[in-house]
């Protein structure tokens, strides 16, 4: 198809007549405003008005946000089994502009093997600019973008999320956002029954559903038990199911470290589990190396904190300089990093 | 109707100012970019001087401008960009001209070592030009001579540095050699 | 005679009407203005070098942020050069999409710019509403297609991140309704008022002569009776199909740019009407199914540039065949068009150096970068 | 009010309280009400003004605080008092401390001679509007010294416009009103307020009309072109838009009030809106006949006067209301039109507003005395002036000569006024655009 135009000309721009000006001029402009008042009793509701009254009252009344508004990320996880689509595969976070980003893979604690799955994900918030590059990358249709946007607090550190609050349920999502989950459902679903075949335990559940998972998991299997014989099976406890907050900023570093580490053996191809096992123990290397450098200075970190005259708050001041200990735990581990690439 | 290309353009210049243009190596446009071995180290430097433009001589920049302006009809001046090349040891400042009734910009380029980066400044002929040295001083510590006031344009005034060289350090302070 | 004193007087950095932060060195004798010298960088963050160390996509969400008003009109920009870079060729309907998202823009900057403009001449805010009224309809469409209202990161490398929503166009119809009435609306509300003609007839005047050695562009250099529109001089993307005229002023002084603009919206408006004529018909996706958005152009350099609302915004990239550019320079119109500010300011009144100030009609996350 | 506290302390209580002691309490009670009733104006201002521009630009203003936001203005009230108080390191410290006071004490003053309604005026001062206006110009030194005081250059500058554009602005004002005493023939509120009684033809002008109390001076040319004058220069006065220079906050951020904080800017804001009602008012009272409408006459004569003693003092206190609210009605009308236009028009420069006041302005205010005097000759002088070719026309004969003489020559006044102004300010346009030719390229 092409369409052909004749361009369009040059005009000059009329500047008005050099009339005689006795305020007609003036009156004409109270004339639109008077207009305008008279009109603004009603609402201007209709985008094809021109007057009436456009101010949306916002706590009484709301916009309907379209469903491809995007404010802030969150990841989702299957309402029923409580299944996490994640699965750490650090696409988001390479993508990510301001690299906000913080994954950390689980592993299966008797093999150490990698799951697909994030043992935790920490998304900082108050750095992140809402392009919405992570939800566009997500293979797994696990990271989407979420409507909320009424997140403001008191306190700055409140808005770097860890797994449990950035968790929610698929419901959700396909409630703000209900066209675009029905294009991806049936592949994310699909996705999502691959992985959990390769997870193990309650590795991979929203961290909001494991208690419920553990009782509905006992619950089969008393029915089990009454049907076949008695066979305990304790449940082991999981990365994900311990996760305070005031230890956030630790696992930050941990994941920041071994992120870097990792990045370092096997020049950014080794994230997914199948990876050559010498690449793999080389990675198993660093990631040590850089979690004692980070643990290292998180001590040096606290103890200088609990020097500190100016934190007498003892949660508050120690998650801080946590968090700072963690940042130069990072930077002692990019610097390691760097010096073992020199030699 | 004025297009001139940049071929033309160097002809013209070679004809009509001989000895401004400085012989450089065509830019070979290559049909698919090969996908570069991955790693930290990339196999070969980069060649960033192969150009289809024209280069002109530091000191008779002016001569070539004021012919673009005169002889070609370019006038509109519209952007002076500053590249650093770092490996090559020099700085390469990008000056583009447009024709007032249409086409394509036609762009003269000047190459000036890295340790004297001296150039002969423009604003005198295009007032235009102001801003765009100043902020190449600001951000390159490209020297523009004849410039009236070749102060910062962004950072401030005690700020030492030119913070869009290469060899500027992202973090801390400090050049790296120091 | 009687010799006075000369005053030197910073408006800025914190001022009301220095859009942003600011500052001019003001030198005025009485009332009169004897020099002004610009002074900005007070939101200077390097633009050009956070881009250094991101990737070619990552980029994309912070060219919203140089001219914070039109994130579309940035986003096309630097898709343009990219795509240039890397030789990526873009669908037709991705094509008529972008023009559409971009004249949108156009229309919402120039209601703000005015709506600015009035206020620094000191009506109580009226002109103003009335333009933010239209604007926020206009956002509100662009937060259907895009998700964000300001910083749209619309834009993707071979056309645009999504298609237009089912419930879109029936709005754009209605604001197609309503953009005329307000157009008509605002030019009797102002274009003949009194005060306003003498507040801006012969104020700020910039000569041709001086507006083309001074490398102005956009609605500046076109009140200035230069009829230099790179949409026409060098039709990009799909320009050459469409059927619009370039309002040209003849004085070059504050009325000729209000005017100018006023027409603008009226020819984008005109541009717009054909998009969605034509739109139907558009071949092809939203998006080139086969670009890729992870690119690596070859090395070499490139230039793009589009008619931004404020005048000619153009990307230089150098690439060296890796994943992140090598060198990203951005030719911000607003930060050019400042550069005539004194000369055009030098004999006017104190209350007259914000009105030209509000005609140039500068974003300072651009000028700054 | 001193009958009243006459009435309550001689003959209720019986204390034989001496003249000059009831005239002292009276004054107190009316200054006090006074006192109160300024800040009131000020309060219910702000927030009418807030409320009638948000609804011109399709907003919805303030209401928030209290049913439909009526307590917004309560709530900055409290913001203002609470705020810090910063007088800057280099001010002149006890000028700075002083200029608001200066400044808000004349427009308490100014409220002596307004007369609310029927009999309701607190001081009937023979030069009530000389007194008026003398007052108000008193002002002007408070915001000299706000400017001076608070060493910051965008005072200075504000201070600097405010003053000239008071001074100058006085004088369109006063030759506008000098119109309506040459009518009058006296300086008395009261009585200017008397004579606009009658049914669109002034009781006073001719004979025998029927006091409805719409005699307004706006009816005649004389009255209608002095009325736009004086709006015109009570707009500039009042520091409001398009005149609102002084303050020009996309100019000199808040010219001479830049450097105040707290309650001493709350002061000059509280000055600036009492004398834009004290403006309005005064606009009311000389043109619009103040508490003069329909029905007050009949029930003040029905009232205690001091033509009729017996009267029924209940019907005085309904005539007050009545008068009170017309003029109340009128005084807001008039701030609603202040409004309006702040809310349609951008400001004038400085020198434009120079221009508008010595060269326009005050040209047409001299004609429109030329004007009043053939009004005041055709109908009050006789014989004895010189006017006895007059005298057969009848009252009303004379009177409609007057109306058409006095239209046709303010019409053609104002026509070829325009004109020629118009005409300066292109020379001036086409200037500028030669001085522009000339620069270096």
């Amino acid at each position: 198809m092409t369409i052909q135009f004749e361009r369009g000309k040059v005009v000059v721009i009329d500047r008005g007549a050099r009339k005689l000006r006795v305020g007609q001029g003036m009156l004409k402009g109270m004339a639109v405003v008077w207009h305008h008042w008279l009109k603004s009793f009603q609402k201007l509701d209709n985008f094809s008005k021109t007057a009436g009254v456009f101010t949306v009252e916002y706590p009484d009344e709301r916009i309907k946000l379209p469903e491809a508004y995007r404010n802030m990320p969150i990841l989702l996880y299957d309402d029923e089994t409580g299944q996490e689509l994640c699965t750490a595969c650090f696409q988001c976070q390479r993508v990510c502009p301001p690299q906000v980003i913080h994954i950390n893979q689980a592993r299966n604690p008797e093999t150490g093997k990698a799951i697909p799955a994030a043992a935790e994900f920490i998304i900082e918030y108050d750095a992140c600019m809402s392009c919405g590059f992570c939800a566009e990358v997500c293979p797994f249709d696990s990271i989407k973008m979420d409507h909320e946007f009424e997140l403001s607090t008191e306190d700055h550190a409140e808005l770097t999320m860890n797994k449990a609050q950035l968790s929610r349920p698929v419901s959700y999502y396909e409630r703000i956002a209900p066209t675009f989950w029905a294009e991806v459902k049936a592949s994310a679903y699909k996705k999502l029954q691959n992985s959990v075949k390769r997870r193990v335990d309650l590795i991979g559940i929203a961290p909001q559903m494991v208690e419920k998972v553990k009782a509905m998991r006992a619950a089969a299997a008393e029915s089990e038990a009454t049907e076949a014989a008695p066979s305990s099976a304790p449940t082991k406890p999981s990365a994900a199911e311990t996760s305070p907050a005031t230890d956030k900023a630790a696992k930050l570093a941990a994941i920041r470290a071994a992120n870097a580490a990792k990045q370092d053996a096997g020049n950014g191809g080794t994230s997914t589990p199948e990876a050559p096992a010498g690449d793999d123990k080389a990675a198993k290397l660093a990631a040590i190396r850089a979690a004692n450098a980070a643990k290292k200075a998180a001590e040096s970190g606290e103890g200088s904190a609990s020097v500190a005259p100016a934190a007498p708050e003892a949660p508050a001041g120690d998650d801080k300089a946590a968090r700072l200990a963690a940042i130069r735990a990072a930077n002692a581990a990019k610097k390691a990093k760097d010096e073992q690439e020199n030699s | 109707m004025p297009s001139i290309t940049a071929t033309a353009l160097r002809e013209r210049m070679e004809r009509d100012l001989p000895g401004v243009a400085v012989a450089t190596r065509p830019r070979v446009v290559e049909a698919e970019s090969k996908p570069k071995a991955k790693g930290k180290h990339a196999a070969e430097r980069p060649d960033f001087l192969a150009t289809n433009d024209t280069v002109v001589v530091a000191d008779r920049l002016r001569d070539a401008a004021i012919y673009l302006r005169d002889a070609c009809g370019y006038t509109y001046l519209s952007d002076i960009a500053v590249v650093d090349y770092l490996d090559d040891g020099l700085f390469e400042i990008v000056y583009r001209f447009y024709h007032l009734d249409d086409g394509d910009a036609l762009v003269i380029k000047v190459r000036v070592p890295r340790d004297a980066p001296n150039v002969p400044s423009l604003t005198p002929i295009w007032p235009g030009a102001d801003f765009h040295e100043r902020e190449a001083f600001d951000l390159f510590g490209i020297v523009f001579e004849g410039h009236p006031s070749l102060i910062r344009i962004y950072m401030w005034d005690e700020f030492e540095g030119y913070p869009m060289r290469r060899d500027f350090p992202k973090q801390g302070d400090k050049y790296i050699d120091e | 005679m009687i010799k006075t004193e000369e005053l030197q007087i910073n408006i800025g950095p914190q001022h009301p009407s220095t859009h942003g932060v600011f500052r001019m060195l003001v030198t005025v004798d009485g009332e009169t203005i004897v020099d002004l010298v610009p002074v900005f960088g007070y939101l200077h963050r390097n633009h050009e070098q956070i881009a250094e160390v991101n990737t070619y996509l990552q980029n994309m969400p912070y060219t919203d942020r140089l001219d914070y008003f039109n994130s579309m009109a940035n986003n096309q920009a630097y898709a343009m050069v990219v795509e240039k870079l890397v030789g990526i060729e873009v669908p037709e309907r991705a094509e008529y999409l972008r023009v559409l998202m971009v004249e949108l823009t156009r229309i919402l900057n120039h209601a703000g710019a005015l709506g600015f403009l009035i206020n620094d001449m000191g009506a109580w805010q009226t002109p103003l509403a009335f333009g933010m009224r239209e604007r926020e309809k206009i956002l509100d469409l662009f937060e259907m297609a895009s998700g964000a209202r300001m910083m749209c990161n619309y834009f993707r490398f071979g056309g645009v991140v999504r298609d237009l929503p089912p419930a879109f166009m029936p709005l754009l119809k209605d604001l197609l309704v309503a953009l005329p009435a307000f157009f008509d609306e605002f030019e009797r509300l102002l274009c003949e008022n009194e005060i306003l003609l003498q507040r801006s007839e012969g104020v700020g005047v910039l000569p041709k002569d001086l507006a083309i050695s001074y490398s102005v562009t956009g609605p500046v250099l076109r009140a200035s009776g230069i009829p230099y529109d790179i949409r026409k001089a060098e039709p990009y993307s799909i320009y050459d199909r469409f059927d619009f005229d370039v309002p040209v002023g003849s004085v070059g002084d504050v009325y000729d740019r209000f005017l100018v603009r006023v027409e603008e919206m009226r020819q984008s408006l005109r541009i717009i009407e054909q998009v969605l004529e034509q739109l139907p018909d558009a071949e092809g996706d939203h998006i080139n199914p086969k670009a890729k958005q992870n690119v690596r152009p070859p090395v070499g350099d490139a230039y793009a540039r589009i008619e931004s609302p404020k005048g000619e915004l153009g990307f230089y990239l150098v690439s060296d065949g890796s994943e992140k550019p090598y060198r990203y320079k951005v030719r911000a119109p607003s930060f050019i068009n400042l550069t005539p500010l004194g000369d055009m300011c030098r004999g006017y009144k104190v209350a007259d150096v914000v009105v030209i100030l509000g005609s140039i009609d500068i974003v300072m996350g651009e000028v700054d970068r | 009010m001193y009958d009243v506290v006459d009435y309550v302390l001689n003959t209720t209580f019986n204390l034989g309280a001496a003249g000059w002691v009831v005239s002292l309490i009276s004054y107190l009670m009316i200054a006090t009400v006074l006192f109160l009733v300024a800040p009131l104006q000020m309060l219910f201002l702000t927030y009418y003004e807030r409320r009638l521009i948000a609804r011109m630009q399709d907003r919805v203003g303030p209401n928030r605080v209290g049913p439909e936001g009526m307590f917004q203005p309560v709530a900055d009230a409290v913001k203002m008092f609470t705020k810090e108080d910063i007088i800057p390191a280099a001010a002149d410290k006890w000028v700075h401390l002083l200029a608001p006071l200066v400044v808000v004490a004349p427009t308490m003053f100014m409220f002596a001679v307004l007369p609310w309604g029927p009999g309701m005026t607190p001081i009937d001062m023979h030069i009530g509007l000389l007194f008026f206006f003398a007052v108000s110009s008193i002002s002007a030194v408070g915001l000299m010294m706000a400017g001076w005081a608070s060493y910051n250059k965008f005072s200075l500058l504000g201070a600097m416009r405010a003053v000239a554009q008071m001074v100058s602005y006085e004088i369109p004002a006063m030759l506008s009103l000098l119109a309506i005493v040459m009518i009058t023939g006296s300086l008395s509120i009261v009585d200017i307020v008397q004579w606009q009684g009658g049914l669109f033809i002034s009781s006073s002008d001719v004979a025998g009309v029927p006091n409805w109390g719409l005699g307004w001076f706006v009816f005649n040319p004389v009255g209608f072109l002095a009325f736009a004058a004086f709006f015109i220069a009570a707009l500039a006065e009042g520091e409001r838009t398009p005149f609102d220079i002084p303050e020009a906050d996309s100019e000199i951020v808040a010219g001479y009030m830049t450097e105040y904080s707290g309650m001493k800017f709350g002061l000059f804001f509280l000055a600036q809106y009492v004398l834009n009602f004290l403006l309005c008012a005064i606009t009311a009272v000389i043109f619009f006949g103040a508490w003069q409408g329909p029905g007050v006459n009949e029930l003040y004569a029905l009232g205690i006067t001091p033509d009729n003693p017996d009267g029924n003092g209940w019907f005085n206190v309904l005539a007050g209301v009545l008068g009170a609210f017309y003029f109340l009605f009128k005084t807001y009308a008039f701030f609603f039109v202040m409004v309006w236009i702040r809310g349609a028009f951008p400001r004038l420069r400085v020198d434009q507003l120079m221009d508008f006041g010595w060269k326009y302005l005050i040209p047409l205010t001299l004609v429109n005395v030329f004007s009043a005097a053939i009004w005041v000759g055709f109908n009050n002088w006789g014989a004895n002036e010189g006017f006895g070719f007059a005298e057969p026309l009848g009252d009303l004969g004379r009177w409609a000569v007057a109306f058409v003489l006095t239209l046709a020559i303010n019409i053609a006044a104002y026509i070829v006024m325009t004109r020629i102004y118009g005409e300066t300010r292109r020379v001036t346009f086409d200037e500028q655009l030669a001085d522009t030719a000339g620069l270096p390229s």
